[in-house]
């Protein structure tokens, strides 16, 4: 084909194999709907920029920096207005190509011609990101352990010697609570405190005694020794595990008498 | 399925086996179109039985079903592993502990959840046979996932007479007021607070 | 101790442990009246890798040692035990992974910088709870950020007897040798790096 005439100004859409393409392919957008999941698609800003150049099949050594940029905006313009948490480091990419794209259309002058392309870091950086990219998958699929096989669990016959155990502090213990309520956000610290330790505990306790295949008497889940304070502990616990919907209170006519049952297919280790 | 490749398959299962499978449990472990049914199972595990004799392991059938063991001749030698100290629980360890205490009845997945990383099945493994935790019954939701709680042995390894004497979330977080910047409770401070002077239990 | 005796006594030992055992540790496992030293634990070892050759699991000889694990081609069947599918890791991770066996000793700012988005810390502490990744210094520069390496674990579970085996990166390809009709610079042609393959550092 004729050689193709260097003029800075006039970029077409796109070139491919040295080609000028002057009409966008058919399959250049993320369809909008994709767009909610668009933060857990992409892995940052060069993600993006590499779908972009895959999806048009372009080469990444050439890429049409005008129309890339543009799509580019398009999906950080999109994202703004649907107020997704956008990280900061789509917005610095959307700087630096709209800057490579200023760059690219200022005429070059012969004196400055030992000048790099402007595209040369970034298409570095991206070759770079690919790799590691690529590296991943590559990760991903050498076969490992729990997943592709398993160390033997045979058991071992040994000679009778006691071992001795770790020796655990409480306060080690609560320490190590403390550091999850440091870390977990607001949402779930509030959570684990509204309930309190006695319910739970009694719920583990219904839990334990339920059978899966007989229904349990409802009179029978209460100690009366234990007070009025035991007594309603049962009770939200039982009320509790209703509403988690792990057990299922069954009462077949008005004033019949009332069962609990572990919930429906569940049964007890 | 094949005689030789289902007695294969049948050595990698018990091989990594936790607890002894009986036949029929055996036969849940494949699919319709493997076609392998009690009696091939049966026959497979002969023939493993008569692969075992030169090694340092057999295959041993209990009431509870099958399960390859070290023979005693070697005891001697495998007790040498646990000639080590104890070693310490993991930080890791500590707090699936405590999530456990705090959140029972919990999934393994809620635990992940809350802590944001995965626990390795090594943890919940160490608390079971320290008998500090056990599966308490399944969660109705798909896989119907195991629901830990603590245990008796539990209480009195801490000397507890119930999960009432383990301090209140409140006293914990009191420890967290003295550091602010953690901004813990930042967001709705006084609602925070008010539900955390609860003792637990006690005003219901 | 006799060759036969020697050979089942590891059968045993391996069967049992809980971690990959190099030939220095087996050693430990007998008495001097055993008269054992490591070439004859080698050449037994030898003889039982050919002795699974018609099994279900196979002598894995992995950076820290020697394990008995299950063979591939039965994942599917043994993974029947758990209720629940193995943990998928996010590719966010995985390039975290990927990018510190590859340049490590690497900062998180590094990672960063490739990867161009920020790497949360829970990604780096989950690689480091299950001990795939540590700290192997602190770079010398202001802040002292930690500079991460992999570890013997990380290679023991991708079954790797060192970084050798990760297989190699892929190739850049020369922006300037490509597109010679582009206008590019012809005054400094490689300014990329024309080494292509690149394996991740030996040593760790």
């Amino acid at each position: 084909m004729q050689s193709y005439p260097p003029k800075q100004a006039e970029l077409p859409f796109a070139i491919i194999e040295g080609k000028p393409l002057s009409t966008p392919p058919e399959d250049l957008y993320i369809p909008p709907q994709a767009l909610e999941v668009f933060l857990d698609t992409f892995e940052g800003p060069l993600d993006l920029l590499l779908y972009l150049i895959k999806r048009q099949n372009l080469e990444i050594l050439d890429i049409p920096i005008a129309e890339v940029t543009r799509q580019y905006m398009d999906y950080v313009e999109m994202m703004r207005t649907i107020k997704l948490d956008l990280a900061a480091e789509y917005l610095v990419m959307a700087a630096l190509l709209a800057e490579i794209k200023s760059r690219m259309l200022l005429p070059r002058h012969e004196e400055t011609e030992d000048e790099d392309d402007p595209r040369a870091e970034l298409v570095r950086r991206l070759q770079e990101y690919e790799r590691f990219k690529q590296a991943a998958e590559a990760i991903d699929k050498l076969p490992r352990d729990s997943r592709d096989h398993w160390s033997s669990q045979v058991e071992p016959l040994r000679e009778q010697k006691e071992t001795p155990q770790p020796q655990v502090e409480l306060h080690e213990v609560l320490l190590a609570f403390k550091d999850i309520l440091t870390r977990a956000d607001m949402n779930i610290s509030h959570e684990i405190e509204r309930e309190s330790l006695s319910v739970r505990e009694r719920m583990s306790q219904i839990l334990a005694t339920l059978n899966a295949d007989t229904f349990t008497d409802f009179h029978t889940l209460f100690t009366p020794e234990e007070g009025r304070m035991g007594v309603v502990v049962t009770l939200i616990a039982l009320l509790e595990l209703l509403k988690e919907k792990l057990a299922d209170i069954v009462q077949s006519e008005p004033y019949a008498p009332i069962y609990i049952q572990v919930a429906q297919g569940a049964t007890d280790s | 399925m094949q005689a030789e490749q289902l007695k294969r398959t049948l050595d990698a299962i018990l091989l990594t086996a936790e607890k002894p499978l009986p036949i029929d449990k055996l036969v849940l472990y494949f699919r319709p179109e493997d076609t392998v049914n009690s009696q091939d199972i049966r026959e497979a595990l002969q023939a493993l039985e008569e692969d075992t004799q030169g090694r340092g392991f057999e295959l041993k059938k209990t009431a509870s079903g099958y399960r390859y063991k070290t023979r005693e001749a070697y005891k001697q030698w495998v007790s040498r592993h646990w000639e080590e100290k104890p070693k310490k629980y993991s930080r890791a360890l500590l707090e699936t502990l405590a999530l456990i205490i705090y959140r029972q009845p919990i999934t393994r997945a809620e635990i992940e959840d809350i802590r944001g990383v995965a626990v390795s099945s090594q943890i919940i493994k160490t608390l079971q046979e320290r008998e500090w935790i056990r599966i308490i019954g399944h969660k109705e939701v798909p896989g119907r996932p195991a629901m830990f709680g603590t245990t008796r042995q539990f209480l009195d390894y801490f000397n507890l007479k119930s999960l009432n004497e383990m301090p209140p979330l409140a006293d914990i977080q009191d420890i967290d007021k003295l550091y602010p910047e953690l901004d813990f409770s930042t967001e709705k401070p006084t609602k925070q607070e008010a539900t955390a002077q609860e003792q637990p239990g006690s005003e219901h």
